[in-house]
C-alpha cells in the first residue's frame, strides 16, 4: 500500500530524505519502503502503534543497527546539502553519528560527572582545551534548560540528578556537539508531566537549530510540539502531513482511527 | 558541512580508530598466549607421556621400575574421593543455595551466610588443608583417609556449587515462579518440580566446574598427608581377604589409605630417575585431559543444555 | 455503597474448605522441617568458616604463648623448624607479595585487555568460541603449571636472563599470572556485558569508537564487578600453592627480588606439611600462625574488595 | 592387614621396593603403605604408635627415644644400608675441585645467614660470584645429619637457602644454576649424574675422597658417609604381617639398596639383624647420639654388642 | 476522592468483594481504598491507564503479593458465600490459590510436557490417579479450546506451541483445578489479533461456571467480554458499573476522557 504524503505548499529545505527503506532485524522486515522527507530545522513526529517501527525507522539516521549483528538497511536516506547517503557502506557511521545526534527513551547518562557527560561528544571529537570545553558545556546546559540547576555542581555524578533532569542532561550532551539533527525516541515516556513539559518546551527552542525527528506515542504531544507528523504502521509509512493536516482532517481512515484513539 | 570540516572530522576519525584496531590486536594477542601456553602445556606432556599410555599403566600399581609403574591406585583414589566430594557438596550445596536464593529473609543472619560464601571462595585451598589437619585429622581422628580428603575437598568446592546453582536459580524467570504459586504450589513444590529441575543444567555446570577443581587439587591433600606409596585398591565392599577370609563392610573403604593423582604425578617428578618423569608426564596428560574435557563437558552444557529450557 | 448481602446457604466450597484445613497443618509442618534442613545446609558455609578461624586462633594460640608477636612481626628471618629458630613472617609475607605482583602484573592487564575485547570488540561467534577456551586455562591442575612453570618457561627465561636462578619467582609468577588471567577475563567480561546496550548506545550515538565507549562508558559503568575480578584473582594469587612450591624455590629470604627464589606463605605451609606433621610441635603450629597471617592477608583484600563493589554498585 | 610405614625420604626408595614386591609376593592380602615424613616426622608418628616401621637416615635421637618410652613404645633397630651423603655442584662450575669440612661449615652455619653470600667470602682463591644454597629440609635426617657433621650441632644451619624434602627440587635447582651448591642422598646423585657433579669432600686423614660403593666400603668417603635404619615396633611384630614383612625386607635388602643405588651392608649385617628379632635385642646401639662418620665395620661391631 | 460506584438493578449474586482495600509496595500506596463487588459468573474488566493499579489489584485476589518481602494489604477482600476474609493472615494463602487461578499477560507454561502443565494444579492438590488426570487435562483442554491441537502431542513441550496456544495452554492449566474465580492479567496484550478474538470467545464460555475478573488495556476488549467494568486511576476505583453504561453514559469526566481516548 503507498504511503499517502501530502507536501506543503511552501515546502522549507529539505534536511534529510528516506528513499524506499527496507530495514531487516535477521529475516524480519521490520521496514517496508519507507521514503520520508525531513525538513530543516522543523519538528517531524513518528506516532503508531507499539511495535510499528517507528524506533526502528529513527535509528536508521544514526546508523545506531550497526552495533548489531544481521541488521540490515535497503534503500536510502540521503542527507543534505551534501548529499550523502548516510546508509552508505562507504560512509562511517561514527561520522554519521557526530553529525546527528540522538537522545533516548530512558535516560542513559554515562557514570560520570555532569559536566564529563556533556563534554563527552566533544572530547571525542578530539576537543582538549578546557576554556573551550567549559564554555561550549554551558552554552549546551542552557540550552537544555539544565544550567541553573546544576552549575554549582558539575562534578557531581551525574546519576544522582532526578530522571527528568538526566533527561535534559542526555539533551545537552547532544546538543554540546552542534548536530545538524537530533533524533529523540520517546523521549518523556519516562518522566512526570512536569519534566515532559519543560522537554516539550525545550524541542519547540531548539528547533530553530537543529533539524529533529521525534517518536511519540502520545498524540498530544505529536500535536503540540511538531511541524510535521508521519504516522507509521506494520512498518510502513501510512501518511505523512503538516501535523495540523493530519490531526484535523488526516486523508487515511487508517490514520483518523489512531488518532481518535478508536484502535492501537 | 563544508568539505573542509569533514577532513578535519575525518582525521578525528582515524587516528580515534587507531586504539580500535590496538585493542582488538592486543586482545587477540592475549588471548593467544593464554590459549598457546595451553597448547605448549599440553603438547608438551603428550611428547612426553603419550609412549606410556599403554593399557598396563592404568592397570598396575605404582613401582619403583619405571616401566611397570602405574596409576590404578591414584585413579582409583582420585575417582572414590570425588565420589565422596560429590555426595557430600553437591546435595549441601545446592540446598544451601537454594536456602539462599528462596527462603532467606533479608536479615543479619543471611547476610553473614552471604557475606562469608563470597569470602569463602576466595580462602586459598591449603587453608582448607589445615582445617582438615586440625579438624578432620586431629580432632575427629578420620585419619589421613578417602573420607577425610573426600570431606576437605567438598568444602572447598562447595562456595562454587553454590553459586553456580544461585546462578541458575535467579536466571529462572519470576513468572514461572509466580505460575506455580498460582496454581496452589506451596514454596517446597515450587522448588522441588520447578526450580530444581530448570536449573539443573546451571547446577550441573557448577559441580563439573567444581569437581574438576577438586581432582587437580594437591596442596591440601598433601597438607592432610596423603604423600604416600599406595600399591593396592581399598577395599570393596564385601570385598574377601584371601589371608583372613573377613569379609570387607560397605563403607570400609571411607577409612582407607589413598593417594591421588596429583599427589602420585608429585611423586613421580621427585624420583630421580628421568624415566619417572614420563610417567609423571603420562599421568599428567591423563589428569588434564579429565580436567580439561570436565570443563569442556560443563561449558557444553552450559551452551547447549540450557538451549532446552525456554521460558 | 450498597451491596446486597451474600446469601448464608452452605455451599460445596465449604466441605473444601475442612479439607484444605487438614491438608493445611501438615503442610506447613512439612515447609517448616524442610526449610530448616535447607537453613542447616546453608549454615555449612558458616560453619566452615568457624572451623576454620577455630582451628587457625586455637594453633596460633600456643603458637604465640611460645613466639613473640613482636618477633613474629619483625624478626627478619625464618628459621622455625631450625636449631637457632627464627619466626619473622616478613620473609615468607616478601615471597607472597612479590609473586603475587608478579603474576597480577600479568593477569589484570592482559585480563582486563581480553574482557574489553571478548565483550566490546569480539563477534559473538568469536567470543563464544574463544571465551570456552581461554576458561580452560583455569582448569588445569595448579600442580602441572608448576612443573610447566619450572621445567618450560624457567628456562626459556634463562635466555634472556642468563643470570636468573633455576628456582625464581619471575617464572613462577608468570605462570600464576597466566593462569589467573581467566578468573580476571571471565568475571570482568561478565560485569562489562552487563552493563544495558542503552549506556552503551548512548556513547556510540555521540560519535564515540568502541575503544572510547569501551573505556569511558563500559568500564566505569561495570567496575564493581570488574574489582570483583580483580580481587578474586589477587586471592588467587595470594593463596596459590602448587606452583610456588615447585618452582619458586621455597628460599626464605626477604626480598623483594623476582629475580631471586623465595618461600612464602603457602609453599611454607605444604613445605613443612610434606614432611609429615609432628601434632602439637612448634613446627605443626607454625604453620597455623602462617596460614592465620595468609587468612588475614586475603580477608584484607576481600574486605577492600567488598568495599569497592558496595561504593560503585549500580553505576547503571 | 595395612603395615604402616613412614619416615626418612633417604631410606624411602628402599622400603618402597621392598613393599612392592612383598606385596606382589602376597598377592595382595597385605597392604604395605609407606609415607614420605622426613626421619623425624617419621619418628614423631613412630613414637605415638601411629606406624608399625619408621625408616631413617639417622640413629634414633634421645628426643624420640624418650617419646617413645614415655608412649610405651620398644622398636627393634636394623641397619638396612649405608648412604653416602652427597655434595653436590653444577658441572659448570669450574673452580671446585674439592672442598673443606671446615669449607662446607663457613658456608653453612648459621653464623653465615645473611653474610656468607659469595663464594670468596670462604675461600679467597675461589671467584667473587654468589653462592645458591640448596639443602634439604628441617624435617629430614639428611639435614640432621649433615648440620651435625658440618657444624658440630644437629640441626644449627643458616636459613636463606632453598629448602626441600623433595630431593629433585634440589637436583633441578642445583643443575639450573652455575654458582649452586647443595646435599642430599646419593641416590640422588647417582641418577643425575650428567646434570651434577659430586664434590669430593676432604676427609680427616687429608685425601680428597668422591662419594662411591667404593669410598663408602672402605671407610674413606668420611665424614659423610652414613648408615640407614629402619626402626621396627615391638608390639606390630607380633603382627604376622609386620614380622614376615621385616624378614623379606631383611632378606631382599640387599638386593633391592643395589638396585636404588645404596650401598648393601655385608651379608652378616641382615642375619644379625634377624638375629635380633629372634632373641628379642630391642633398643638403639647409639644411645640417643648423632654419630657422625661412623663406618661400616664399627657399625657392624655395635650391632654384635647389642 | 469517592468512587462512583452504580450497582445493577438486579444484581447477580457476589462471589467476592473488595472493602476499602489498600495496598502498599513498601512505601509507596498503590492502591487507595479500593472497594469492589464481584460478580459469580460475570466477567468484570479492570480498566485504566498504566501503572494505575489494574495488576495490582487484581494480584491481591489470590495473594500473589505475599511472596514478596514489604508488599502489604489493608482492608479485605470477602469471599462469598464463606465469607472469609482472603486477606486475613489467618487464611492460607496457598488455599487461596487453590480457589482462585490466575492467567499471565505472558503465556507462561512450564516448561514441560502439554501434560504435565494441566495435570499441575491437580498434582498440587495431591491427584496420583493417572486416570483421573487424564480425564480432568482433557476435559480443561477441551474449556481452553485447545484438545483438536495438541490432542496427539500431549507429551511435547509446552514452550513449542505458538503464543496464543500457550496462553489458552495456561487458561487450560488454571482451569483444570475448577476454580471459583480465575484473574487474567492482559492476558492477549502478548498476542497477535486472531489468537487474541480466540482467547476472547474463550473467556465468553468459561463465564458460565466461574467468576472473571480480567485487566485489559483494551477499551474495545473491555466492552467485547465484559459484564462490569470498573475503572482506576492512580491506585483509585474511579467508576464502577455495567459495561454498557461506562462505555456509554460513563457518570465521571475522567471514565469518558480516557475512555474516548482523549487521555492515557
Ligand atoms: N532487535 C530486534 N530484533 C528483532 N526484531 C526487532 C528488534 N527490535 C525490534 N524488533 C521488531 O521490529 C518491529 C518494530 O520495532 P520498533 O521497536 O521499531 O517499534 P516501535 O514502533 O518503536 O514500538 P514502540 O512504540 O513499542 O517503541 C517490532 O515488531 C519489533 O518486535
Ligand atoms: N514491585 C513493585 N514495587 C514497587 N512499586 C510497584 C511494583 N509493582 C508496581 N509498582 C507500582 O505500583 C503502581 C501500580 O502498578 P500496576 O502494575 O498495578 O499498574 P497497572 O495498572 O497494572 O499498569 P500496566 O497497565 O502498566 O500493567 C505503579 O505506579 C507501579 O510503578
Ligand atoms: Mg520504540
Ligand atoms: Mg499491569
Ligand atoms: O628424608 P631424610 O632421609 O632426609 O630424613
Amino acid at each position: 500500500m503507498p504511503s499517502t504524503i501530502t507536501l506543503p505548499q511552501n515546502p522549507p529545505p529539505l534536511k534529510a530524505e528516506a528513499k524506499s527503506l527496507d530495514f531487516y532485524y535477521g529475516d524480519f522486515k521490520a521496514l517496508k519502503g519507507v521514503s520520508m522527507p525531513v525538513y530543516e530545522n522543523k519538528v517531524t513526529a513518528l506516532i503508531g502503534p507499539s511495535g510499528c517501527g517507528k524506533s526502528t525507522f529513527l535509528r536508521c539516521f544514526n546508523r545506531m543497527h550497526d552495533l548489531y549483528p544481521g541488521h540490515r538497511y535497503d534503500g536510502k536516506i540521503e542527507l543534505y546539502p551534501d548529499n550523502v547517503d548516510l546508509l552508505d557502506k562507504q560512509v562511517d557511521p561514527i561520522e554519521v553519528r557526530m553529525r546527528i545526534s540522538m537522545v533516548f527513551q530512558k535516560p542513559n547518562p554515562f557514570p560520570k560527572s555532569i559536566f564529563e557527560n556533556v563534554a563527552y561528544g566533544l572530547k571525542v571529537r578530539g576537543e582538549k582545551n578546557r576554556t573551550v570545553l567549559e564554555d561550549k558545556v554551558e552554552v549546551a546546559l542552557k540550552g537544555a534548560a539544565l544550567w541553573n540547576e546544576v552549575k554549582d555542581r558539575l562534578d557531581d555524578l551525574a546519576v544522582n540528578l532526578s530522571g527528568g533532569q538526566q533527561q535534559r542532561l542526555c539533551i545537552a550532551r547532544a546538543l554540546a556537539t552542534d548536530p545538524e539533527i537530533i533524533l529523540f525516541d520517546e523521549p518523556t515516556s519516562a518522566l512526570d508531566p512536569i519534566a515532559t513539559g519543560s522537554i516539550e518546551e525545550l524541542v519547540g527552542e531548539i528547533k530553530h537549530k537543529v533539524s529533529i525527528l521525534i517518536v511519540t506515542h502520545n498524540m498530544q504531544q505529536a500535536a503540540r510540539v511538531s511541524d510535521f507528523t508521519a504516522y507509521m504502521y506494520l512498518g510502513e509509512l501510512m501518511e505523512f502531513g503538516e501535523t495540523n493536516d493530519i490531526f484535523m482532517k488526516p486523508k487515511r481512515k487508517e490514520t483518523e482511527d489512531y488518532i481518535t484513539g478508536r484502535f492501537g | 558541512m563544508n568539505a573542509e570540516k569533514t577532513s578535519a572530522l575525518r582525521a578525528i576519525i582515524r587516528k580515534a580508530r587507531r586504539y580500535d584496531l590496538l585493542v582488538s590486536a592486543l586482545g587477540l594477542l592475549f588471548l593467544s598466549i593464554g590459549i598457546l601456553t595451553l597448547a605448549a602445556l599440553f603438547v608438551d606432556m603428550a611428547l612426553t607421556g603419550i609412549p606410556r599410555l599403554t593399557p598396563e599403566f592404568f592397570t598396575n600399581f605404582p613401582s619403583r621400575r619405571p616401566g611397570e609403574a602405574g596409576i590404578l591406585s591414584s585413579w582409583v583414589g582420585s575417582l572414590l574421593v570425588m565420589f565422596v566430594t560429590a555426595c557430600v557438596a553437591v546435595p549441601i550445596g545446592i540446598a544451601g543455595a537454594i536456602y539462599l536464593e528462596e527462603y532467606a529473609r533479608k536479615n543479619w543472619f543471611t547476610a553473614v551466610i552471604e557475606i562469608n560464601i563470597t569470602n569463602l571462595a576466595g580462602v586459598p585451598s591449603i587453608i582448607y588443608g589445615l582445617l582438615a589437619l586440625g579438624l578432620f585429622v586431629y580432632t575427629f581422628k578420620l585419619g589421613q583417609s578417602i573420607l577425610t580428603a573426600g570431606l576437605t575437598l567438598a568444602l572447598l568446592i562447595l562456595p562454587i556449587v553454590i553459586t553456580a546453582t544461585r546462578e541458575a536459580l535467579r536466571s529462572i524467570p519470576q513468572h514461572i515462579r509466580e505460575a506455580a504459586y498460582a496454581c496452589g504450589a506451596s514454596q517446597w513444590q515450587v522448588v522441588n518440580d520447578h526450580l530444581v529441575k530448570y536449573s539443573m543444567p546451571g547446577i550441573l555446570t557448577g559441580v563439573i566446574i567444581g569437581m574438576s577443581r577438586a581432582i587437580g587439587e594437591t596442596a591440601p591433600i598433601i597438607t592432610i598427608g596423603a604423600l604416600t606409596f599406595i600399591a593396592f585398591l581399598p577395599p570393596a565392599p564385601g570385598q574377601i581377604n584371601i589371608e583372613t577370609g573377613a569379609a570387607a563392610g560397605l563403607f570400609d573403604w571411607l577409612w582407607s589409605p589413598f593417594t591421588v593423582m596429583p599427589i602420585q604425578i608429585f611423586n613421580w617428578t621427585s624420583r630421580p630417575d628421568p624415566r619417572f618423569h614420563e610417567n609423571a608426564a603420562a599421568a599428567s596428560f591423563v589428569l588434564v585431559l579429565m580436567t580439561l574435557s570436565m570443563n569442556a563437558l560443563a561449558i557444553w552444557l552450559r551452551y547447549r543444555l540450557r538451549k532446552n529450557i525456554k521460558w | 455503597m450498597a451491596i446486597a448481602p451474600p446469601d448464608a446457604l452452605p455451599s460445596p466450597a465449604q466441605s473444601k474448605l475442612a479439607e484444605f484445613a487438614r491438608a493445611k497443618a501438615a503442610r506447613a509442618r512439612r515447609e517448616r522441617a524442610i526449610e530448616g534442613l535447607l537453613l542447616l545446609c546453608a549454615s555449612v558455609s558458616v560453619l566452615t568458616t568457624l572451623g576454620i578461624v577455630y582451628i587457625l586462633i586455637r594453633e596460633s594460640v600456643s603458637f604465640f604463648a611460645q613466639v613473640p608477636i613482636k618477633d613474629f612481626l619483625f624478626d627478619t628471618q625464618w628459621t622455625p623448624l631450625f636449631d637457632d629458630a627464627h619466626f619473622g613472617i616478613m620473609v615468607l609475607m616478601s615471597g607472597t607479595l612479590t609473586s603475587s605482583f608478579v603474576a597480577l602484573c600479568i593477569a589484570i592487564p592482559m585480563g582486563t585487555v581480553i574482557a574489553i575485547y571478548l565483550s566490546e570488540f569480539a563477534g559473538h561467534k568469536t567470543r563464544e568460541t574463544l571465551k570456552p577456551m581461554l576458561e580452560l586455562l583455569s582448569g588445569v591442575p595448579t600442580i602441572i603449571y608448576g612443573f610447566f612453570a619450572l621445567l618450560v618457561v624457567t628456562p626459556l627465561l634463562q635466555k634472556v636472563f642468563p643470570e636468573l636462578p633455576g628456582f625464581n619467582v619471575l617464572s613462577a609468577g608468570i605462570v600464576m599470572g597466566i593462569m589467573i588471567i581467566p578468573y580476571v577475563a571471565s568475571l570482568s567480561e561478565d560485569a562489562m556485558r552487563a552493563v544495558p546496550m542503552a549506556l552503551r548506545e548512548g556513547s556510540y550515538a555521540m560519535g564515540g569508537t568502541r575503544f572510547q565507549t569501551a573505556v569511558n562508558v563500559v568500564v566505569p559503568a561495570a567496575f564493581s564487578g570488574i574489582a570483583s575480578a580483580y580481587i578474586l584473582g589477587i586471592s588467587r594469587a595470594v593463596g596459590e600453592t602448587m606452583i610456588l612450591a615447585v618452582a619458586a624455590g621455597m628460599q626464605p629470604t626477604l626480598s623483594f627480588n623476582p629475580m631471586e627464589p623465595a618461600a612464602t606463605i603457602t609453599s611454607f605451609i605444604v613445605q613443612v606439611a610434606m614432611g609429615d606433621l609432628p601434632h602439637g610441635s612448634i613446627g605443626y603450629q607454625t604453620i597455623f600462625a602462617a596460614g592465620l597471617s595468609l587468612m588475614l592477608l586475603t580477608l584484607c583484600f576481600n574486605m577492600a574488595g567488598y568495599y569497592l563493589r558496595k561504593k560503585y554498585r549500580e553505576a547503571y | 592387614q595395612v603395615v604402616k610405614i613412614d619416615g626418612s625420604s633417604t631410606v624411602f626408595p628402599i622400603t618402597e621396593g621392598v613393599a612392592e614386591d612383598f606385596q606382589k609376593a602376597k598377592k595382595g592380602s597385605v597392604k604395605v603403605t609407606v609415607g614420605i615424613s622426613g626421619t623425624g616426622g617419621g619418628f614423631k608418628k613412630f613414637c605415638r604408635g601411629e606406624t608399625d616401621i619408621s625408616n631413617a637416615s639417622r640413629p634414633i635421637q634421645k628426643k624420640e627415644m624418650d617419646d617413645c618410652k614415655a608412649a610405651g613404645i620398644e622398636y627393634y633397630e636394623l641397619p638396612i644400608a649405608f648412604d653416602a651423603l652427597t655434595v653436590v655442584i653444577n658441572p659448570k662450575n669450574s673452580f671446585l675441585k674439592q672442598i673443606t669440612v671446615a669449607e662446607l661449615k663457613a658456608i653453612w652455619e648459621p653464623a653465615a645467614q645473611g653474610k656468607i653470600t659469595r663464594w670468596k667470602q670462604v675461600n679467597p682463591a675461589w671467584p667473587d660470584a654468589p653462592i645458591k644454597l640448596f639443602g634439604a629440609g628441617a624435617d629430614s635426617g639428611t639435614f640432621d645429619y649433615f648440620t651435625e657433621a658440618v657444624n658440630g650441632k644437629a640441626k644449627a644451619s643458616r636459613g636463606d637457602f632453598t629448602a626441600s624434602e623433595d630431593d629433585n627440587v634440589l637436583v633441578q635447582g642445583i643443575s639450573s644454576d652455575v654458582n649452586a651448591i647443595g646435599y642430599f642422598g646419593y641416590a640422588y646423585y647417582a641418577e643425575n649424574q650428567a646434570k651434577l657433579k659430586a664434590l669430593p669432600i676432604v676427609n680427616p686423614k687429608g685425601q680428597a675422597v668422591s662419594p662411591s660403593e667404593a669410598t663408602v666400603l672402605n671407610g674413606s668417603y668420611e665424614p659423610l658417609s652414613r648408615p640407614i635404619f629402619i626402626y621396627v615396633n615391638a608390639k606390630s611384630i607380633a603382627k604376622p604381617e609386620v614380622k614376615e614383612f621385616v624378614e623379606y625386607m631383611l632378606k631382599n635388602a640387599a638386593k633391592i639398596s643395589k638396585e636404588v643405588k645404596y650401598v648393601p651392608l655385608p651379608a652378616k649385617a641382615y642375619t644379625l639383624g634377624q638375629e635380633h628379632l629372634n632373641k628379642g635385642k630391642k633398643g638403639t646401639v647409639f644411645g640417643g647420639k648423632n654419630e657422625v662418620g661412623i663406618t661400616i665395620e664399627e657399625l657392624m661391631a655395635r650391632e654384635a654388642s647389642l
